[in-house]
């Protein structure tokens, strides 16, 4: 490789790219940074597995610079790829290492797996093409177009697909999770906010007061009245305990009364 | 052949039915000697597999009346499994093997008792022994037909999770808690079939109402 | 015109889909030498408006080529392929059987997952299996939709093969490792599928409670 040469022709490639701006200016027209390399090895025009790969990476990273002069923003994988065609370059302009030790791949190698990846991807691009150039059924050629034609189905043989099984088995899964009843948690009033409460109504409890009136109304989306009576009822109860509050009830599932006992309400409060 | 004849024989062979002078005029290069064309095209057909009919003054080509015989016998519909049963094979396939109580329970309808009975005559499914748990049940799992049909070396290389996810059958709203057993995994004790079992596989819904 | 090419002709005429020897050699009488039938249709067919093709192995009429243009009520656009569903489809064509990230590999870009589960809807690719390689890939496939869309007789048959075998251009092996020394790394060769199967797969959901 006779790497004296490359700085005159990379200025050459440099004119030649500014020749035809309209082909590089549109970075989403790539897809990646290899396609990019490709187009750029096309234009050297030479057999993909000969091309000068320091010379590609100069091409590719003024590539770059246009894209980045016109403000286009660069993805990432772009870049690595240019950090790494620089490296590549530099090792490749680099003395070969006295000893050369075969564990690792040589720059030379790493050259070569591009060029060999760049000829492949443009082999499939031309493969594609050329298959699009064949006798395409419908396209090109017809078969016979009466529908209503007596007709033979080619073969009783059973035709699935895998993808049709995984499809089938997904459907169901889905199906089943969809069926599974889920109620919504019902929203509890918290024993703490109850309790806070309650305390904070204290001084207003000087007479005995019905439980329905001292709990909370409830609220959409919050807790439900049962929630806030059962709670309420709770926390007053603790409170009995703590001698802060009396409770009575006159018989069997009548109203509950609860009532501050003042003198510990005082000393609580002080 | 002339290129007339050519062109005439083409166009009648895709069309969708019988087309006329004029109609085949109106498609052929201007000037075109259409009545010319189909006489030698008729004369061509003529004691062929396939004839050149007139019909309603409207041309077609036809296979020979004498040869009626070839396609009446032979019409035949292609065979494609029906979407209950390729469900009821899919569970199959994931999760032998598996009583026909997991499998309603999947399917979440009482599955079609018949389909999995026609996929045991077709011979995708087989019976595969007796679950260690109350009632014994049969447990079924896919056979090697199965896998020939899905062009398949072993149970093993059932696309998985991870492929449904890859080919997009599995969205982000059945996540974290979509999960199967992998086929051949963890098996849940069972009996091999007696022998004499195997002839009578209907005997089992008498195991049904102790899994259901 | 011999008796057995008479029928093969009203066969392959009135047939919804390519017909192969032996699916022609069921229907025909015992004994008929279905080669020399098909061998002899297809040299009277040769230079007609419609022609005898041989497509994944087996036999269709078809109209010639070269009379596409005449064809304008009966062309129907095939679905378009997007440019990189055409490369994908290529590569999987001429590297078979391939996985997701060889596809990859070979484009240079994380496919977009849409692509690949194109074809797979259309039919024109299939799963065929699994790579026996760390994490069990599953590999693709095409099908024989892909031969008779592309009028091609056999895998054999695909342009350009042999002088790419011979340019060494189909190996999947090269140019994996290009990202030499690089930290990083400007392809990741591994393959994501493995991870989450292993993970995920030993749950058995059949194990939750029945009714929720």
């Amino acid at each position: 490789m006779s790497l004296a040469f490359q700085t005159p022709l990379d200025l050459q490639s440099r004119r030649s790219l500014d020749d035809d701006e309209a082909l590089i200016v549109d970075l989403d027209g790539y897809e990646g940074p290899l396609d990019v390399l490709l187009v750029l090895a096309r234009a050297q025009k030479v057999d993909l597995l000969k091309i000068s790969v320091a010379r590609l990476a100069e091409q590719y990273l003024d590539f770059l610079r246009q894209a980045r002069r016109r403000r286009i923003v660069v993805a990432a994988d772009y870049l690595v790829m240019a950090a790494w065609l620089v490296f590549l370059k530099s090792r490749l302009l680099l003395p070969a290492p006295s000893k050369v030790s075969d564990a690792t791949a040589t720059p030379e190698d790493a050259a070569r797996a591009l060029a060999f990846r760049l000829a492949r991807l443009e082999a499939m691009r031309q493969a594609a093409e050329a298959l699009e150039a064949g006798s395409v059924l419908h396209r090109d050629v017809f078969t016979r177009g009466d529908p209503t034609a007596i007709r033979i189905t080619p073969s009783g043989r059973l035709e699935e697909s895998l993808f049709d099984l995984m499809a089938a088995y997904v459907d169901q899964r889905r199906r089943q999770s969809e069926r599974c009843y889920a109620p919504p948690a019902a929203v509890a009033y918290r024993l703490d906010e109850a309790r806070a409460r309650v305390r904070a109504l204290l001084p207003a409890l000087g007479r005995w007061s019905a439980l329905s009136r001292i709990a909370p109304p409830g609220a959409d989306g919050g807790p439900d009245r049962a929630s806030c009576l059962a709670s309420t009822l709770a926390a007053s109860l603790e409170l009995v305990r703590e001698g802060q509050l009396e409770a009575r009830q006159l018989t069997d599932f009548a109203e509950i009364y609860l009532r501050g006992r003042a003198a510990k309400h005082g000393r609580q409060a002080a | 052949m002339t290129a007339v004849e050519r062109m005439i024989e083409a166009l009648l062979f895709a069309a969708a039915g019988p087309l006329s002078a004029a109609e085949l005029a109106e498609r052929l290069p201007a000037g075109s000697d259409v009545a010319a064309g189909l006489a030698a095209l008729k004369a061509r057909y003529a004691g062929r597999g396939v004839e050149l009919a007139c019909v309603a003054d409207r041309w077609r080509l036809q296979t020979a009346e004498d040869l009626a015989y070839l396609m009446t016998v032979e019409r035949q519909e292609p065979r494609r499994l029906t979407r209950a049963a390729k469900e009821t094979l899919a569970i199959v396939a994931y999760h032998q093997p598996v009583t026909r109580a997991e499998i309603d329970l999947v399917r979440g309808v009482q599955a079609n008792r018949g389909t999995l009975d026609t996929l045991l005559e077709m011979g995708l499914v087989r019976m595969r022994g007796r679950r260690r748990s109350p009632g014994r049940p049969v447990t079924f799992a896919v056979t090697d037909a199965f896998l020939e049909l899905y062009g398949l070396a072993s149970m093993t290389d059932l696309p998985g999770l991870a492929e449904m996810k890859a080919a997009g059958l599995l969205g982000l709203d059945i996540g974290a808690e979509f999960s199967f057993d992998l086929p051949g995994g963890a098996e849940a004790a069972e009996d091999p079939l007696e022998e004499c079992e195997t002839v009578e596989f209907n005997v089992d819904f008498l195991a049904e109402p102790v899994t259901a």
